[in-house]
């Protein structure tokens, strides 16, 4: 196949303008990749602090108010500008119309204002960094969020912002999954990454209005006093819930399900095999984005919600459990009888599995009413909502950018590193979760500063956990910023898959394909169709 | 249909196959963006469904203050600004493009005596202390929390205000661009973009009218 | 993708006379609201309305000629809306009913205090003296 | 020492404890028996058929409806027990008890306190007697608060706009950590208390000795100390600094000017009736904020005051 030749949308055309005022889908996902990319680094650089105020009880490098504003950061940097745009921004952007055979998503235009919307809700939430930063915790919960001195407004308007963009993306993947397959390319052709966005693109058109006029009511009672959520004006801060949660629970879904979505692509191509239960893994999606509108409920049970709505919303998430298993077991039958090569992206594959396992579990536990009652708002749930976000989404992320990085790139990486960085993040990630599963079953509060000095060893522990993780993210930055200038070019289908995107050369050119492309198998066909993975 | 049959510069963007793609594709968009307006709308729906429930004797007495005639002719000026709308539409469709820019300008000023009226009956209101929250002045109201009806109230009118104003400005950049003419029966999407815009926005008035003049 | 529907343009009467239904309607909700009829009054005013808006999606916005997957999109909105609403009703309408105590009422507040920003003192509840040793400092 | 407690959870001390863990134990060995299955497959199946060289087509086995309903259906079994069993708890925690010791709990930033029915008072530490109900009746006056013992698996948030329940019934004496678990700023993580359960008869006393004044103490001493659990301390000084209200240096026996001009002399009754009713006279230069302690403060703490009073007065 063709080089990095200069046809590829990486080189024609050049300039920095060019880039700004790009309409290509390619480039609009690296850039939000850098983006998002960045804020996970800040994001992560804050829960360092974090972890390094909990080694010990009382004050180690920060007091109780800044130790307030870096969780709350952590949390909505690392929610609003990383998880909920990473995987469909960054990585949907740029495979989707590739994998379905597309020259762009269906509104170019669109697509770019979203980014710089991205951009802008960005600088609004650093804003309220600079003018004080924020303490409220990322759920704004009411009355504090309209007591408190720091800078809720400012913070509210950038996520406000944020959510504009994230619905243009939402709609623009509606649109091009609808009205923009090639020839051929019927419902049940498409990759299941494909059924993943699009289930992700319906729950973030749906639920993120809900959010906008949550935050423009939060904001203008904050401003104007309104009397809607405000206890002082015969307003009911537990209202304030309600809305809050009808957006976030299904956000987790925004977060989790292009999750999914990229390990059935990884499940199938690394192990050389036909997806196990195609059909079965797409209604899942769709089934999980439906049922995700129907529980947020069960983040209230000890808030004072009525006896009668709590159990309804405790019947009602368990059935999450369901869709879920089928997608676990769906994979777990994949890789029966497959081929199976352990290259980084499966590597983060087997890590998701066993996590997100571990994840949805705790989950039921949540769900259940008496245990939640013992639970909510102790490390165990800090716990459970690292191990569905970490170890289920961001290894998705990290499988996927490593999946694709030959694709969007044209350059290979080090396989070698790649491999130590995806174990020492393994490791990393459970010494440092894990032992809060442990804390939180003994009592162990959330959101504080210090503690009792019965938990200092394990909070030790997770301390140093996450500086293990940390080298692991190190490592993996340094070999992927060496790979852009140092590695080998890459073939234009060096994993031996069969869905479109490998299909054209590696980098893309601009219009994606040097020819029309006609969809003459399924996207998984490895039964019926040979293809040989590089080395 | 083929794209040469429109005079102008192709309207065809690149990645489309045909007219009818891109076409479609507008619509299911614009579809897609009403959706989340029904949802951004429902949370302002959903506060009132609650406090209405709550405090049903103080939404009675409260609604009392607003003037169902001012209510009353505001529905039927959006019904007709629907109507006319609908029509703009049908002349592009039969290519007539004068009657088109009539109706167009008809929708418009249809919509400036809706704001007209508004204006008169928030005039009123602040006039009165009948305002949101801490604001909230005013005494001859009986029941628990008078302030949160005017609050929802200026919030729902308010958000539906400014979709009007949005759909005003919308109408002035389609008369422009009929001027250019760029517009013909084979390439009329962005006027049926705004068209379904404007119904969405007579659609929640219909809701908004008999909620907050009628039962309250 | 379905064919040339979209050239299909409906007479002027369609127009006209459906506006002249929506018209009556709005005559009629605005009569019948001007008896006290309980109950019954906001359920005929949403039943008209509901009527009205239909006619409105079905000709106006052309959801009968159309694509169905729009009209089954539009059902999906008001479905979750309906979601929303009434899940978030089950709840601050059924509060307080559960094997509690009578005490459990929510404290009543004075209509909206009349100067800004003074009313803002939280609820005082029953007795005074819960306010026991503002612990500036004293708390470890 | 702890002999309830596992490597989860912390030791069992009240009635509801042992229901809940019995779920929490059913949930965690469903979940470890699944986790095991699924790593113990996925383990299995990527050694068994690892690449060796190169690739080859592979099974066409791709589907298959009765596994997929067989992996659907059999968790919902489980789960229909957890549902109930979550339920049934949760309901028992809130079905209040008829015969209960009734307590107020007010929280604010950033500690507890706790009313009782006989004018007893307590401020971060909760006192309860052994085997029997307690309720709790909670507001707050600011933010949410969470009222959070772990050793007896109970947690409800604490609203400031309405009154939230909760009861327990402690199985052991002992003290007990109380945690805040709603975040509600900066002190959230020193907003501590101590739940004390106590013997019958050992409550009783505590409660008798909230009112009068403990063993030895002489009335002076007591007064100091009801000046602070009884919160006079957060408006009134003792060094002659206003705060909200007047300092109470040189009070006693001084001649005190009133807010409508009078001027009257502090003397006991005067003292009494600023307890009582703090809104008959109000001294020139103040709010009328004070509460009433009418029902809180008895007869017998009064003169404890008064009595502390008059050494402050030179
Ligand atoms: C990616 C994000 C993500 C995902 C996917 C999930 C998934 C789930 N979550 Fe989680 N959750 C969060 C993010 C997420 N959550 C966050 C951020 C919070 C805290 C917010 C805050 O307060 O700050 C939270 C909090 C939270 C709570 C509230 C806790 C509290 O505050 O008291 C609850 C309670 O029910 C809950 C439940 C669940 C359940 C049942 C699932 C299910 O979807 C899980 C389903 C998966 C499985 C069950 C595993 C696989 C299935 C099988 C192996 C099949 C067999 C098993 C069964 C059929 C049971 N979550
Ligand atoms: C996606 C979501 C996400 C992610 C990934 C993380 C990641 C981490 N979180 Fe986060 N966390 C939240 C979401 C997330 N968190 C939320 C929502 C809260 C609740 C906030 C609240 O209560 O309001 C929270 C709260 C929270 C707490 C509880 C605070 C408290 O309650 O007092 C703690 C404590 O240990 C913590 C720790 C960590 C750690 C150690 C990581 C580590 O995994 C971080 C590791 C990452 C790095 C070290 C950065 C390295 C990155 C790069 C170098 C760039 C990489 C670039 C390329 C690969 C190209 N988090
Ligand atoms: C919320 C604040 C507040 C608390 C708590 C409070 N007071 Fe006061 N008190 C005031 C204010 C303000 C005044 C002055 C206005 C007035 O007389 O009502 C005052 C006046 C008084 C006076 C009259 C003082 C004088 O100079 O004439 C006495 C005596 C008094 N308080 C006793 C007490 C005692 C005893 C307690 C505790 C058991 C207490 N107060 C708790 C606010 C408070
Ligand atoms: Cu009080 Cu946290
Ligand atoms: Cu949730």
């Amino acid at each position: 196949m063709q080089t990095a030749a200069a046809t590829s949308y990486l080189h024609e055309p050049k300039g920095l303008k060019s880039w700004l005022f790009t309409l290509d889908h390619k480039r609009i996902g690296v850039m939000y990749l850098v983006a998002i990319m960045t804020m996970f680094l800040v994001g992560g650089v804050l829960a360092l602090l974090i972890r390094t105020e909990l080694l010990h009880p009382g004050r180690d490098i920060m007091g109780a108010e800044t130790y307030n504003r870096m969780f709350t950061l952590h949390g909505a940097i690392m929610i609003f500008l990383f998880i909920i745009p990473s995987i469909p921004a960054a990585i949907g952007n740029f495979v989707l119309p590739l994998m379905i055979g597309a020259k762009d998503v269906a509104f170019p235009r669109l697509n770019l204002m979203s980014w710089y919307l991205y951009v802008f809700g960005a600088l609004f939430s650093i804003y309220s960094i600079i003018t004080g930063g924020i303490d409220t915790g990322w759920t704004f919960y009411t009355p504090y969020s309209i007591t408190t001195g720091t800078s809720v407004i400012s913070i509210t308007t950038g996520v406000f912002i944020l959510g504009f963009s994230s619905i243009f993306t939402g709609l623009n993947f509606i649109v091009t999954v609808h009205k923009l397959r090639a020839p051929g390319m019927s419902w049940f052709k498409m990759p299941l990454m494909v059924w993943g966005l699009y289930a992700t693109a319906i729950v973030q058109v749906l639920a993120t209005p809900v959010l906008g006029i949550t935050l423009v009511l939060l904001i203008l009672e904050r401003l104007f006093s309104i009397g809607i959520f405000d206890p002082a004006l015969g307003g009911d801060p537990v209202l304030y819930q309600h809305f809050f949660w009808f957006y976030s629970h299904p956000a987790v879904y925004i977060m989790i399900l292009p999750g999914m979505a990229i390990i059935s692509e990884l499940v199938s191509t690394f192990s050389h095999r036909h997806i196990f239960g195609y059909k079965a893994i797409a209604f899942s999606s769709l089934g999980i984005a439906f049922l995700g509108f129907l529980v947020w409920g069960h983040h209230m049970f000890t808030s004072g919600q009525s006896e009668t709505a709590s159990v309804v919303f405790s019947f009602l998430t368990f059935f999450i459990g369901i869709p879920s298993g089928v997608k676990i077991f769906n994979w777990l039958a994949t890789l029966y009888k497959g081929q199976i090569s352990f290259k980084a992206p499966m590597l983060y594959t087997m890590s998701f599995l066993f996590l997100f396992t571990i994840g949805g579990l705790t989950g039921i536990f949540l769900g259940a009413l008496s245990v939640d009652v013992h639970l909510q708002d102790t490390y165990f749930v800090v716990a459970h909502f690292h191990y569905v976000m970490m170890g289920g989404a961001v290894m998705a992320l990290l499988g996927g950018i490593h999946y694709w990085w030959p694709k969007m790139f044209g350059k290979m990486y080090s396989e070698f590193w790649a491999r130590i960085a995806a174990i020492l993040i393994f490791v990393g990630f459970n010494m440092t979760f894990f032992t809060q599963f442990i804390m939180g079953t003994r009592g162990m509060p959330r959101r504080y500063y210090s503690y009792p000095s019965e938990f200092t060893g394990m909070h030790g522990f997770s301390s140093v956990g996450s500086y293990v993780l940390g080298l692991g993210f190190l490592i993996a930055v340094i070999y992927l910023i060496h790979s852009l200038f140092r590695g080998p070019v890459a073939p234009a289908n060096p994993w031996g898959a069969l869905t479109l995107e490998w299909q054209t050369s590696s980098p893309p050119p601009t219009d994606n394909f040097d020819y029309d492309p006609i969809v003459e198998h399924g996207p998984y066909d490895y039964d019926k169709i040979h293809v040989e993975p590089m080395k | 249909m083929s794209p040469h049959d429109t005079p102008q510069a192709s309207p065809l963007a690149h990645h489309f196959a045909d007219m009818e793609q891109q076409r479609d594709s507008a619509k299911l968009g614009m579809w897609v963006f009403l959706l989340t307006e029904v949802l951004l709308f429902g949370g302002l729906f959903c506060v009132y469904a609650i406090y209405r429930a709550w405090h049903p004797e103080m939404f009675f007495n409260a609604h009392k203050q607003l003037n169902v005639w001012m209510g009353a002719t505001n529905t039927i000026v959006l019904i007709a600004s629907s109507v006319t709308m609908a029509l703009a539409i049908r002349s592009m469709q039969l290519n007539q493009r004068k009657p088109a820019v009539r109706f167009i300008f008809a929708t418009l000023a249809l919509a400036g005596v809706f704001l007209v009226i508004k204006y008169f009956e928030y005039a009123h209101k602040i006039h009165l202390g009948q305002l949101p929250g801490k604001y909230y002045t005013f005494t001859g109201l009986e029941g628990t929390n008078p302030h949160v009806f005017f609050t929802v109230y200026f919030m729902m009118t308010g958000l539906h205000g400014f979709h009007v104003l949005c759909g005003m400005g919308a109408m002035l950049w389609l008369l422009r661009r009929i001027r250019k003419g760029e517009f013909s029966a084979e390439y009329y999407t962005p006027i049926e973009m705004t068209g379904l815009y404007w119904h969405l926005v007579d659609l929640i008035w219909i809701f908004l009218f008999p909620l907050f003049y009628l039962i309250g | 993708m379905s064919g040339k529907q979209h050239h299909h343009i409906l007479p002027l009467s369609t127009y006209l006379s459906v506006g002249a239904a929506l018209l009556v309607l709005t005559v009629i909700t605005v009569a019948v609201s001007q008896y006290q009829l309980g109950e019954w009054n906001l359920i005929v005013a949403m039943t008209i309305a509901t009527i009205k808006a239909t006619l409105v999606l079905l000709f106006f916005m052309h959801l009968k000629y159309d694509n169905k997957l729009y009209a089954v999109a539009f059902l999906i909105a008001v479905t979750f809306l309906a979601v929303f609403i009434v899940l978030t009703m089950l709840d601050t309408m059924t509060r307080d009913e559960f094997g509690r105590g009578s005490i459990d009422k929510p404290v009543q507040y004075q209509s909206a205090p009349a100067h800004p920003g003074e009313g803002e003192e939280p609820a005082s509840h029953d007795t005074a003296g819960h306010t026991a040793d503002t612990a500036d400092s004293s708390h470890k | 020492m702890d002999t309830t407690s596992t490597f989860w959870l912390p030791g069992q001390y009240s009635t509801i404890a042992s229901d809940v863990d019995g779920l929490f134990y059913f949930i965690y060995w469903c979940s470890v028996f699944l986790l095991a299955l699924v790593t113990a497959a996925m383990t299995l199946f990527v050694i068994r058929y690892r690449r060796r060289g190169k690739v080859s087509l592979t099974s066409g086995f791709t589907h298959n409806t009765s596994m997929e309903i067989v992996w659907s259906v059999i968790p919902t079994i489980p789960i229909v027990v957890v549902f109930m069993w979550g339920s049934k708890t949760f309901i028992r925690m809130h079905a209040m008890p008829g015969n209960a010791v009734e307590v107020k709990v007010t929280a604010q930033k950033w500690f507890w306190s706790f009313d009782y029915p006989d004018g007893a008072s307590s401020v971060n530490e909760l006192v309860v007697p052994v085997n029997k109900s307690v309720k709790l009746t909670m507001s707050s006056q600011d933010v949410i608060h969470s009222f959070f013992v772990p050793q007896f698996r109970v947690k409800q948030d604490v609203l400031p706009n309405r009154y939230t329940q909760l009861w327990f019934q402690a199985t052991a004496r002992g003290t007990y950590n109380l945690y805040c678990a709603e975040f509600c700023g900066k002190g959230h993580s020193e907003m501590l208390g101590k739940v004390r359960v106590v013997s019958d008869s050992e409550f009783v006393k505590w409660a008798d000795e909230q009112n009068k004044p403990p063993e030895g103490m002489s009335l002076e001493d007591f007064g100091a100390q009801l000046y602070k659990t009884k919160a006079c301390v957060t408006c009134h000084s003792v060094d002659g600094t206003a705060g909200t209200g007047p300092s109470f240096k040189n009070v006693f026996g001084h001649e005190v000017l009133l807010a409508d001009g009078r001027r009257v002399m502090a003397d006991e009754n005067y003292v009494r009736e600023s307890i009582l009713d703090p809104r008959a006279k109000v001294v020139n230069g103040f709010q009328p904020v004070m509460p009433t302690y009418q029902g809180v403060i008895k007869d017998r703490q009064i003169d404890a005051i008064i009595a502390y009073l008059k050494t402050l007065a030179k």
